[in-house]
């Protein structure tokens, strides 16, 4: 609050025109808005960050989230070896060997291996070298004083082996180190590469907006996320929203408020109980098909059955929901609109329809669009209820960029989350719809709403 | 056409706000229904134009009962107190609306020579491309106007038209509306809450409280005789100031306070002791008459070219004056000023005028 | 209205349109206490059996434990939600902050923008913090992205109170925190009411975030065990007693809902003016 | 000492609850011995099991990631592949010797499909066989003679009856009327190594023996789509039968309007239990899936579950873990599983429990079917291979895209994300 | 306590509303600051009480400045338009509020009498239990006023707190505050932009447009002798007629429509052919004096007590004529009436008084 205090002692004398002094930074408004800051910044900055890191990223459920260690596994070496590695060289990496000698009893000493047991293995083995560590722990498992547990009896053996085959090594030079132990004869060069390919964790790369770039599935995700958020949008979130907000400005206030509780329903109803009203509704044995039996038409599963009924199935289900915000809004909007300006065009002469096309609609400009800018980032985000129906099927058919971004990332049958491609798909959400965001804020003349605080002090 | 309501009863909620009201407007007259918030001024007009519906009674355009008829087949003009204009269209589609929904639609060439007909009459035809936002509010009233007359209505209702102007352009609109309505020779009913409003533009005024039609006639004649204490102290601006006292001995008034006055000469004959409310208006006190008071001025009030003064004649009772600008009087100062006692307006104790 | 036009077409045409949802909901109720026939519409037969879930668990699995953690995060949301929200909510409405032209767009934007797709991101945030598989985690992820909803709804409220209480308060002689407290958070208690509710209701509803960021049969809430008892591979689905589940699941809901269905509006119509 | 061991399940339905259960009944007997043995040891298992896989696997991976996740995890031996290379998951083999009772009578065919790396990261829970299933009414109302029907299974393991004869067979059904039109052929509808069984009945191989290195086949690939695609065109199987309901599915097999259907041996137990079937040997008859050309061979995927203990776990728990491990593998324990959920056993020892022995199911599918069985192979990038699989079966199923291209996109796809790492044929 | 701003500026967005202006109110004065909308009246109060902050200039209480002090800290008292009461609250406790939320907080029965005190002064004490939404407009305002006086404010300001009230309410509040105003010798700022009440409330009048003060001056004064033709115009209801026209010979003014009129006497000598503007009130053309003017009435109105004339003296030049109401002049009558030249008010090209 110090930032005001010059205060200007002689206005007369200062040159014109006046520079308007900046409202001092309320410290009030900060330590309000620090618990909310806070949230905000964990669970939405810091994982939109992220998103846009692991985007870059082949993440995946074989790398790990975060981490990655330094494994030299035969898989690698067979890699490797495709690539140049020569056979002698891979042996070396392969090599394993046991050996009793005193630095190996000293290590196993200091890791809390039963002395009884270290002294039986010294008198029995001292000096010995085995080919595979197996034989060694068949050896000792002969032994009187050997731990009952397996677990207690490998590790102890670990400790006299020599190997870096399918060892895990936290960092990279303790791999190498380790090799170069082991395997001083490989050149350095050819170390550096081993221990470079060994890392399991996860590398940049730009690989997955290639992918997307150029897979053919993306066309037609893309026209599939067209399709679902024009078709809801149009027919549903604005052409009904606007239909059923428009009939029950017309009805007595009893059976609109009625009915406009019926329409929200959707919106209020758990998605998983609505989703499977749906699936009652449309499935076999449900609702619509035994009353097309009744009539004799076509009767089946009509949620999953075909691609057409697919799509107009879930794109009404969507639809549903979708409608009871355009409603609300439009509602809203309606009322706004003078009653004596419908009054004055009923003595004016209008009929309904004319009044609804010349003197409502006109005037619902700004809502439906406000409605249809909203509504489209949030179907293009949402995959919920498409997840718990149609879950994009038959098939592929009714598949949206979001739902398969989840898929991609998270939650898939084979279990291979690839994280880094989810990401990159989900960045790809985010940039349409900050894109959009940064449009509609344009249109909706942002500046309006943000109104100077009134009180500068 | 004449316009008539016989009986007219309207009721809200199983209320009624309206019961029983007869009125006639006759051909070609304006006719303003005046009377304070809530009397029912808007509902008898929206009835007229059958936004509303009658819950008794009939009302009659040209002797033809049009109670049933929906709006759309009244043939009324209204100018909404905020004129109801469609913000979407222009100027010119505004007007022209009532004809596009006509049945059969008239040809647009038609249509547009009509509308520049009126547009001229009211003077907005330089107008016509704009759309209302971009109307100051007496160019917006001009258009609702023109709206309401374009498709010569019957009858011409205008609900508070000049409500939502400023003072000055108020001024304007009132004798541009009554130099129209006069051009034209349409029957209208201007609803207002603005005495001078009605009494200014109307060749007669029906006052109205409570649902009830207390009086209808000319302005000057209203002024001068209210029928009722309501109507005397509805009209006058700073308004009447009521006496309530019994009849003395000698054609004079008594207050208990103490002031008397002289009674107005047709009822010095009245037998002494009846209860009785004078009326007194600013103007007929401080200017000339027989009676005369006294009092201390308690509140001076300049407004510019006149200047209002708060004389307390007797305790608990204050006389007001309204004079032209002096300065010979200030705030406490005892003045004695003429009563100009036969221009005082006498009620019984129902409000009756005597 | 006026009575200048009919009713009776658009009664037909709404009761038509509206067809589907009544009847979806209609037989959600019925067929939680009917059995009907193989392949046909209506219900032949009376029966509470559907409803023998609430005793025996083996039916539906634990519900009662379900809508305990269902109820947890519901309050939850309204904790932490609602606070937040209108502490936030103020600052930005009314106090000079810095960036705070930045602060609003981001929320609009936020709001705007369902944050699921971001779910990695989260998970990540989460490992790090522990709460991966509690129930904290959830109900903290999940009211942050409630938040940016809640501090639009608040500031529509906010900026609904006349400055001149707030100019008037300081005139007073007092502080920007107490007329907060005192004479501007009275004013928005329908906010905070239909905020709460709408808090509760989301929390109430919500299946993506439990169902993958606390997948621990301890916190299993009540949309993923419903969930549960009509997806898998194998399992014979029985629509009634899901319904009767279902049913139990939302009837809290569609109770404040009821309850608070006008305020609800506003809170709709408040919170999406920009 | 008090341990509490966490089991998490995946596609664990109600006929196979054992597999969470033989831990419990481990951990109970191992509390036995401890107490003969004088140690205070108290162990509480706590099982979840979830009916699909997606959720599984997320959440097994998920949690591991978040060093939350259960000691036990019950999975597809395919997902040892990665999980071990992204550190999830602790080899068994140092917790447990395989070369005693019980582990070492479990089959080594099984044991190597918990191996990779050359080392066992799992102990095989169940085997199974996946079978192309027949309907014996609907076989012999078209005119098969009973022998025929039993011959089936010899001429579709030699080679002599294929995929392309099947299809004909269930179109004739159709065409007497003996089938509703579109229900000829009754494949699976979801996602599932079954599907591999076509890639190989067109001679594809998943990964090349030698090297270990995954093989796509392009031939075999257009081979197994443009049966799909032809299964379509024939109009026994409808082109949007992928996503069907699973209910509705069982309901269909079990009721016997399926020409001829694919599924598992454990499905059995289900229709039995859950959807009415009531004669199974005398309504359905059972053979591999055919070979799709000369190419090709008849053949069954198996798809062990194995026990995998989680890399989160603290080394005490571990060591329990893998010891109730080993217990709940013992014959009598896991043939329990295997005969509540029709599973094949995991040793031969096993087939010598008179329980498992009696069920005639069993012994007949270990039989008849055991042997030819392959599994999957275990290799951390088979994922990628499998997700494109099934998208390009998916799309020459439904018609987007023609057996050719889908077969190509495949190759592409898998070319891209895996370069060196795999051999296209 | 004197009120002093000096070189006051204001700026929204950079762009001065108000630049540079100087105002005094003297101790116990009460002034009026009376403008049209938008001339900054609103901005000038806020920034006086502490809600914006000056951008330049100082704000001297009693000598001492205040700019850099906060709201809390200036102790004034505010009366906002639309009184800005705490719904939530009692009417006891809103006018409680300032005291409870001093430091130190004076004790219960201490603020219990103020309130009392105060509510007793302001004849509002019957109504302490209710709620704002229980009370009526008048009610309302007493409340803000004593809730605005309650913590005896060096300065008391009113931003048009009678805008809201009834024009029957507004004439009752008017004598009201006044009254309060002086009993408690406060020094006060009355906002508003309604001319009679500006007038009658206060000791004097600041006109003020587009951020200026045009003229501070006595009611009377200000109306009598206005120091431009904004002020002139501004002033007087009905409103002053600016006839446009050039000094003639002979002290005379001529228009180009025709008309003629003697110049007021202190301007015969001017040099002839300048341009100048004459103000001609309404009271002033047909009451007498040396000049006249002859035209046909156009519009009668009726007000009651008076009616107004418009009177076309040559084309396009409407003169405007007060008079009391008189039966014998109707529509279309000639009529040639006196025209009180020496107090006409003549103003140069710049609309500077001369
Ligand atoms: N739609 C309505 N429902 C119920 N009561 C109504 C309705 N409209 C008007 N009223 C009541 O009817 C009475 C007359 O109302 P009306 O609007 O006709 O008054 P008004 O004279 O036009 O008043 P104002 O000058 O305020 O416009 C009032 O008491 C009002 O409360
Ligand atoms: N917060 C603001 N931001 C920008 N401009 C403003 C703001 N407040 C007022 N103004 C502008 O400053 C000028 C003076 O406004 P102010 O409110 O002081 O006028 P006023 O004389 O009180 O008018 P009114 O009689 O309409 O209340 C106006 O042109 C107005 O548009
Ligand atoms: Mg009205
Ligand atoms: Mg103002």
């Amino acid at each position: 609050m110090s930032s005001f205090a010059d205060p200007i002692v002689d206005g007369a004398r200062r040159a014109r025109p006046v520079r308007p002094r900046r409202a001092p930074v309320s410290r009030l408004g900060l330590i309000l808005m620090a618990p909310a800051l806070l949230l905000l910044t964990l669970f939405f900055f810091l994982p939109v960050a992220l998103t846009g890191v692991f985007a870059f990223t082949d993440l995946s459920t074989s790398t790990g989230i975060g981490r990655g260690d330094y494994v030299v596994t035969p898989t690698l070496l067979r890699q490797l070896g495709d690539k140049g590695l020569s056979d002698t060289d891979a042996e070396a990496v392969a090599r394993s060997s046991v050996t009793v000698d005193a630095a190996g009893l000293a290590r196993a000493r200091a890791a809390g291996v039963d002395d009884r047991f270290l002294d039986e293995i010294e008198r029995r083995f001292m000096g010995r070298d085995y080919e595979a560590p197996a034989g060694f722990v068949r050896d000792l498992r002969g032994l009187r004083t050997a731990p009952r547990r397996p677990r207690d009896l490998k590790s102890a053996a670990a400790l006299f082996e020599t190997s870096v085959l399918n060892q895990r090594f936290a960092t990279s030079q303790a791999l190498a180190a380790q090799l170069e132990a082991m395997a001083p004869e490989i050149a350095p060069a050819v170390r550096a590469r081993i221990v470079e390919a060994s890392f399991t964790g996860a590398r940049f790369t730009t690989e997955n907006f290639r992918t997307l770039a150029t897979q053919k599935e993306t066309a037609r995700l893309v026209g599939n996320t067209f399709l679902y958020v024009g078709a809801t949008l149009s027919l549903f979130n604005v052409g009904l929203g606007l239909f059923l907000a428009v009939v029950l400005f017309y009805m007595p206030k009893g059976a609109s408020s009625l009915f406009s509780t019926l329409w929200l329903l959707p919106r209020i109803t758990p998605v998983v109980l609505y989703a499977v009203m749906w699936k009652w509704f449309t499935w076999e044995g449900g609702f619509l098909p035994i009353l097309a039996d009744q009539v004799g038409l076509p009767s089946f599963n009509y949620m999953k059955g075909s691609v057409v009924t697919a799509w107009a199935t879930m794109i009404t289900l969507n639809g549903f929901i979708g409608a009871s915000f355009g409603l609300i809004l439009f509602s809203g909007a309606l009322r706004a609109i003078p009653l004596q300006q419908l009054w004055a065009s009923e003595v004016d002469g209008a009929s309904r329809w004319q009044q609804v096309r010349r003197i409502i609609l006109p005037q619902m400009r700004w809502p439906i669009l406000f409605v249809t800018a909203y509504q489209t980032l949030s179907l293009l985000s949402s995959y919920e209820q498409i997840w718990l129906t149609t879950n994009g099927g038959p098939g592929r058919t009714t598949s949206v960029w979001a739902l398969e971004a989840f898929k991609t990332a998270l939650s898939n049958y084979t279990g291979n989350l690839e994280y880094g491609m989810g990401a990159a798909m989900a960045l790809v959400l985010v940039v349409v719809g900050l894109a959009l965001s940064l449009i509609y804020l344009r249109l909706f003349k942002f500046s309006e709403l943000v109104g100077r605080p009134k009180i500068e002090i | 056409m004449r316009l008539n309501l016989e009986n007219f009863t309207k009721c809200f909620d199983g209320t009624p706000v309206i019961e029983g009201l007869n009125l006639t407007v006759e051909d070609g007259e304006m006719l303003a229904l005046l009377g304070p918030s809530g009397c029912g001024k808007s509902t008898t007009l929206l009835s007229v134009c059958g936004i509303y519906r009658a819950d008794g009674g009939r009302i009659l355009f040209g002797g033809r009962d049009v109670s049933a008829l929906p709006s759309q087949r009244r043939n009324v003009g209204v100018v909404f107190q905020n004129y109801a204009l469609y913000p979407h269209l222009t100027v010119e589609e505004n007007i022209a609306f009532p004809l596009t929904v006509q049945k059969p639609r008239p040809s647009a060439a038609e249509i547009a020579r009509q509308v520049r007909e009126i547009a001229e009459l009211i003077h907005i035809d330089a107008l016509l491309g704009r759309r209302p936002a971009q109307l100051s509010g007496g160019q917006q009233q001009r258009v609702a106007l023109a709206r309401a007359l374009v498709r010569k209505p019957d009858v011409l209702l205008l609900d508070e038209p000049l409500a939502n102007l400023d003072a000055k352009l108020r001024l304007e609109m009132r004798s541009e509306i009554r130099r129209i309505q006069l051009e034209t020779g349409i029957t209208a009913i201007l609803v207002t809450h603005d005495q001078v409003e009605a009494m200014s533009m109307c060749d007669r005024v029906a006052i109205m409280d409570k649902g009830e039609i207390l009086q209808i006639d000319s302005p000057t004649q209203m002024y001068r005789s209210p029928a009722n204490r309501f109507v005397a102290g509805f009209l006058g601006n700073p308004p009447i100031t009521f006496l309530e006292g019994r009849t003395g001995p000698e054609g004079r008034f008594s207050m208990e306070a103490g002031l008397t006055l002289p009674l107005p000469s047709h009822l010095r004959g009245m037998p002494s002791g009846r209860p009785i409310a004078l009326g007194l208006r600013p103007e007929h006190f401080g200017h000339g008459g027989q009676g005369q008071a006294t009092g201390r001025v308690t509140f001076v009030e300049p407004q510019g070219r006149e200047m209002l003064f708060d004389v307390q004649a007797a305790p608990g009772v204050t006389l007001r004056s309204i004079q032209p600008t002096r300065d010979d009087v200030s705030i406490g100062d005892e003045v004695t000023w003429k009563v100009d006692a036969d221009r005082m307006l006498a009620f019984d104790a129902e409000g009756r005028r005597l | 209205m006026t009575r200048n036009f009919a009713l009776f077409p658009l009664m037909v045409v709404i009761t038509l349109i509206s067809l589907p949802l009544m009847v979806m909901y209609g037989f959600l109720i019925l067929d939680t206490v009917t059995d009907a026939p193989p392949g046909a519409l209506w219900p032949d037969e009376f029966t509470l059996r559907h409803w023998r879930f609430l005793w025996d668990m083996s039916a539906a699995g634990n519900v009662w434990k379900a809508t305990l953690n269902t109820a947890v995060l519901a309050l939850s949301m309204v904790a932490v939600v609602v606070p937040v929200s209108s502490l936030a909510g103020y600052a930005i409405a009314r106090l000079n902050l810095p960036y705070r032209r930045f602060f609003l767009g981001g929320i609009l934007v936020m709001h705007a923008f369902p944050a699921v797709t971001l779910l990695i991101g989260v998970f990540f945030v989460l490992k790090f913090a522990g709460l991966y598989n509690t129930m904290i985690g959830v109900i903290l992820v999940k009211g942050a992205l409630m938040l940016p909803f809640g501090i639009w709804i608040m500031k529509g409220f906010y900026d609904a109170v006349p400055w001149e209480i707030e100019m008037a308060g300081v005139q007073d002689g007092a502080s920007r925190l107490t007329v907060f407290r005192r004479l501007i958070l009275p004013q928005v208690k329908p906010g905070l009411v239909a905020l709460s509710v709408f808090a509760f209701l989301d929390g109430w509803g919500e299946y993506l975030l439990p169902r993958v960021l606390a997948p621990g049969s301890d916190m299993t809430v009540m949309s993923v065990l419903l969930n549960g008892l009509i997806a898998g591979d194998d399992i014979g689905y029985d629509f009634n007693l899901f319904k009767a589940v279902g049913v139990f699941y939302t009837l809290p809901v569609i109770a404040l809902f009821a309850i608070f269905q006008n305020r609800l509006m506003t809170i709709f119509g408040g919170g999406t003016k920009g | 000492e008090d341990y509490t061991i966490t089991v998490w399940s995946g596609g664990t339905g109600d006929t196979s609850t054992y597999r969470i259960d033989a831990i419990k009944l481990a951990a109970e007997q191992m509390m036995r011995q401890a107490e003969i043995r004088g140690d205070d040891l108290s162990i509480t298992v706590e099982g979840q099991a979830w009916s699909g896989w997606d959720d599984f696997k997320q959440a097994f991976t998920l949690a591991s990631e978040a060093e939350n996740a259960p000691d036990i995890g019950v999975s597809g031996h395919e997902d040892i592949g990665p999980w071990s290379e992204a550190g999830l998951i602790r080899p068994i083999e140092d917790y447990v010797y395989f070369d005693t009772w019980p582990l070492n009578t479990i089959y080594p065919n099984l044991i190597e499909t918990a191996t990779f790396n050359d080392r066992v990261w799992g102990v095989p829970q169940d085997a199974e066989a996946r079978v192309m299933f027949w309907s014996i009414p609907a076989l012999e109302a078209i005119g098969w003679s009973q022998d025929e029907i039993e011959s089936l299974a010899q001429r579709v393991e030699s080679g002599d009856f294929t995929l392309y004869d099947m299809l004909d067979t269930v179109k004739t059904m159709q065409d007497e009327g003996v089938i509703e039109p579109g229900m000829g052929f009754g494949p699976r509808v979801s996602n599932g190594p079954d599907y591999w069984q076509f890639y190989q009945s067109f001679g594809g191989e998943m990964s090349d023996p030698e090297t270990g290195k995954l093989v796509v086949d392009t031939g075999a690939l257009e081979g197994m789509y443009g049966f799909f695609a032809d299964a379509v065109e024939k109009g026994v199987v409808s082109n949007t039968h992928l996503g069907t309901e699973w209910d509705v599915w069982h309901q269909n097999a079990a009721a016997g309007n399926y020409g001829t259907w694919h599924g598992g041996t454990w499905h059995k137990a289900q229709w039995q239990n859950q959807f009415g079937l009531a004669d199974f040997f005398g309504d359905v008859q059972y053979t591999l899936i055919p070979a799709g050309t000369e190419d090709g061979r008849a053949n069954s995927i198996t798809h062990p579950l194995v026990y995998l203990l989680s890399a989160t776990s603290t080394e005490d728990e571990s060591v329990i873990a893998a010891e109730l491990i080993a217990m709940a593998s013992a014959p009598d324990i896991n043939a329990l599983h295997a005969v509540k959920s029709a599973h094949l056993g995991i040793s031969k020892d096993e087939t010598r429990v008179p329980f498992y022995a009696a069920d005639e199911w069993l012994s007949a599918a270990s039989s008849r079917l055991a042997p030819h069985t392959n599994a999957i192979p275990n290799n951390s990038d088979f994922g990628t291979f499998w997700t494109a699989m099934y998208q390009g079966l998916e799309a020459s199923w439904t018609g987007a895209s023609t057996p050719e291209e889908a077969a190509q996109t495949v190759a592409d796809t898998v070319k891209q994300s895996l370069g060196d790492d795999v051999v296209l044929r």
